[in-house]
């Protein structure tokens, strides 16, 4: 990941910003800039609610070098209130706190590191409602 | 029009080549196949490469140029990558050059060195972002193992499959590596070695995955009419089919199936005109031990839900009823990606010749590959025969 | 069998898109394509994508799957690398997969995000790892630069042309892609500014090469039978040509000579049964100016040696009796490296039908594309024509 | 360039070290092991003389990341003795003093640094005679 991606993706990385589609209404997470059905390119910025529950999970043990620094995390998929499935790292919940259907609400995270510049990646992780 | 037929077939060991690089195990393949084949080298007149990545893993690129230069092959060349099934898709290309009239003879090589990376958390980064979608999952922290321990958590609930018959998979393939002179890995394991091995992802253990491996594989396609020219032992490709899914395993609607695999090999299927229950012996993917198992019920050799069971019965060794990667399949013949795809030629080819030795299937005479990139980005089927 | 022919060809403006992504330029070439083209989405069964460094330039690999899924389309798909040449590799093997009938329609995207690394000593050290070979030139210091650099001094020697003559093709094709409106750079560039420019490798200033840039660029091809279902507008693939030389410039007996280029034409007049003289318009390989010249004389269109001369007298530019990269070319339309050989395809489309406006040349009936990765590894040459 | 290709390199980076066919006699630099012209793969090594002179050269002004800490530097390609011709840096030599057809003789350097651990990596470049 880049500079210029990271600053491409800080909307939907930061707050969930998918985009609609003003022709068909189709709701795109990751956002898209042309709607692959109707070949609209009028597509709206719209943020996601954040909250959501987890449809299925496991836990990370041997992590890519870029999340080493973490240990052992969880990741799953959530599905968000508007019904659209996106996979995230589920923090805030310890071992026997984590389970299928379980509530869920956006966090901000420190996704890795990486780079000469040594530049922090942000972005949403999902925790249990506070 | 011309038929494409496999002429000629060979491998490396598939290990951990620390004293050689990408150069020496292409060398060292194509070799082989000037040995073992009666054919000039200035009659083969395409090269296709088939390699998941080697400017991350080697920093070098255009491996055809390369390769063909440095082995005085007078072919045109380039190289395939559709990420872990890069050897299928490669090979696919390879069928169309002869089959267009374009080309008359072309090598097939499947190749990766992937050891000179040493951490293995490196290495998985680098699989990680060429097969899931790097932005949305590989960035966000998922894994292909997480990925892929999610779709056995789905498929175990699904069906009411256990996580022994998940692990006999595994079994199986050891099992059938014992008879198998160029696998990385030549000594059975044990359930209870499976399930004790550290955990990657739960349910999924280390053991149900393969070690990191370099290698190659060649096989030689040419038109019947040539092949005649210079030996009897070739087999009849007859079918191919290559098919996609969405890279996000979070958008799949029912995790425990990849339709990438069953559209790859409904289409292969046709093309060759024949059913699931024709196939004697198939080398499908099994980077993780539950790929198999999906694989084998996408591709309609089980139905939904019984691959699990069938497999603990025995059933898919290589002396079972319905033998599958009789090589060892990734998870012991070992799995340097891209030549990954071209090794499954290399076992179909000798099976269905009768040259497999130990590992020798009776009476095989429609074998089938099968390969994935990631969990369902993209799937590749072969359909090969001996008539 | 089928004529394949080029039904349709777009391409984002190439620049440094530093608001798009890989996906972002994609979609939008597509999109342009059914925008133009009346064809549905589903009828596109094929999709190819030439790209050279994805792994690389944005961490993300298995583009087939990626953007056939993003894009839903229903193509099998896999990516074609042949270093700087990846475009027209895709190219020709995304005409095989429909001469073959295993497709009826392929849509070819080239497709390169480069900006996203913006040190370019970064970029060049990929550039240079891909083309070349990197362990025995690019580790040991030499850059593609410093190799045109000794191709240029060599060429100047053997053929008594100017440092004036070779400055002249950035001119060129500066002055040709003030016509361009998708072009990097619209604006003229005069010969001491070339020569004043900072040095990069003597002779070779940094005018004498290509800035950074991304973009995508696309062309759909299908069987001619197909295309009359559904447009009027399109050429025909008349030839195709690959080959190689060594990636190793110290092996080249004559430096000022680059014979991969020399044999990927003769293939492919050949096939389509021109001489060098039938050839209106071409776009050829100019990432560094000397390489135009020497594309030039390796594929007939000037005697060697004669290039230099007939560029400084204008004889190349768009309204010359030789028009070549009338583009613009890589130098000045802007070169991302896998989609500029789909460009180069764009441009002789639009030119072969009469609808590349003030870039127009008159009868234009025969049409060439020429590809180079490095300085000689792979070269790729494809005939395009009216009928 | 990786740990275990810096050391599979060593003999013909640090000397030289070519390979030559038992068969056909033909030499290879860089080595290979399987020669491709009889497909024999006895091949024997050897080391080069490391003597010759310059065929051509040219001034990198801007190197690749990797080389960015040498500065603009000579590089050419070199003639051994043997009628091997290898590309390679040119060292310890004046702009008024590089030119064709000079002698040269092999000199031991460093390449680059590269990697978490800043392993250096040495090899061949060549210089004027002593
Ligand atoms: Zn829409
Ligand atoms: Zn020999």
């Amino acid at each position: 990941m880049s500079i210029a991606d990271y600053w491409r993706l800080e909307a939907p990385r930061f707050r969930l910003e998918a985009t609609k589609c003003t022709n068909c209404d189709k709701i795109y997470f990751p956002p898209k800039r042309v709607c692959p059905i109707c070949n609209n390119d009028e597509l709206i910025h719209m943020d996601l609610s954040g909250r959501g529950r987890l449809i299925t999970f496991t836990k990370v043990e041997k992590p890519a070098v870029e999340f080493e620094y973490m240990g052992p995390y969880y990741v799953g998929i959530v599905e968000l209130e508007e019904g659209i499935r996106i996979s995230a790292s589920i923090v805030d919940v310890a071992e026997e706190q984590i389970k299928e259907g379980m509530p869920l609400e956006l966090a901000f995270r420190k996704y890795y590191a990486i780079g000469d510049e040594g530049i922090v990646y942000y972005g949403y992780k999902f925790r249990p409602p506070l | 029009m011309n038929k494409v037929v496999v002429a000629s077939a060979t491998m490396t060991p598939f290990t951990d080549h620390y004293d050689r690089d990408i150069r020496d195990l292409a060398s060292e393949a194509i070799r082989d196949i000037f040995r073992k084949t009666e054919i000039e080298r200035s009659a083969v007149d395409g090269l296709v490469i088939g390699s998941m990545a080697s400017m991350s893993f080697t920093n070098q690129g255009n491996l055809g140029a390369l390769i063909a230069s440095e082995n005085n092959l007078n072919s045109a060349s380039f190289t395939v990558e559709a990420g872990e099934a890069s050897g299928q898709a490669a090979l696919r290309a390879a069928y169309s050059l002869i089959k267009s009239g374009m080309h008359e003879t072309v090598l097939v090589l499947g190749l990766e060195k992937v050891t000179d990376i040493v951490k293995l958390p490196e290495i998985l980064s680098v699989v990680n972002h060429v097969n899931m979608d790097s932005r949305w999952e590989a960035d966000i922290g998922l894994t292909l193992a997480s990925s892929w321990a999610m779709i056995a958590k789905s498929h175990m609930s699904q069906y009411g499959i256990t996580r022994e018959q998940i692990a006999s998979v595994a079994v199986k393939n050891h099992y059938n590596a014992t008879f198998n002179p160029f696998a990385q890995f030549k000594s059975k394991l044990r359930i209870e070695t499976i399930l004790r091995a550290p955990a990657l992802a739960s349910p999924l253990t280390l053991f149900d995955t393969c070690a990191a491996a370099d290698g190659a594989a060649a096989v030689l396609l040419t038109t019947e009419e040539k092949a005649k020219s210079f030996t009897d032992q070739y087999i009849h490709v007859k079918g191919t089919g290559l098919a996609h899914g969405t890279l996000r395993i979070a958008e799949r609607d029912r995790l425990y199936s990849i339709p990438a695999i069953k559209k790859a090999a409904k289409d292969a299927y046709e093309m060759a005109g024949i059913s699931p229950s024709d196939i004697d012996v198939a080398e499908v993917h099994d980077s993780f031990t539950i790929a198999e198992l999906i694989a084998l019920e996408e591709m309609g050799i089980f139905e939904p839900g019984q691959s699990g069971p069938a497999t603990e019965d025995g059933r898919t060794k290589k002396d079972g009823d319905r033998p599958i990667n009789t090589s060892g399949g990734m998870k012991a013949r070992g799995y340097p990606f891209g030549a990954a795809g071209i090794a499954q030629v290399v076992e179909i080819y000798e099976q269905l010749l009768g040259i497999a030795g130990e590992r020798q299937v009776a009476d095989a005479n429609i074998g089938v590959t099968q390969a994935l990139a990631g969990t369902g980005g993209t799937s590749v089927v072969h359909v090969f025969g001996t008539a």
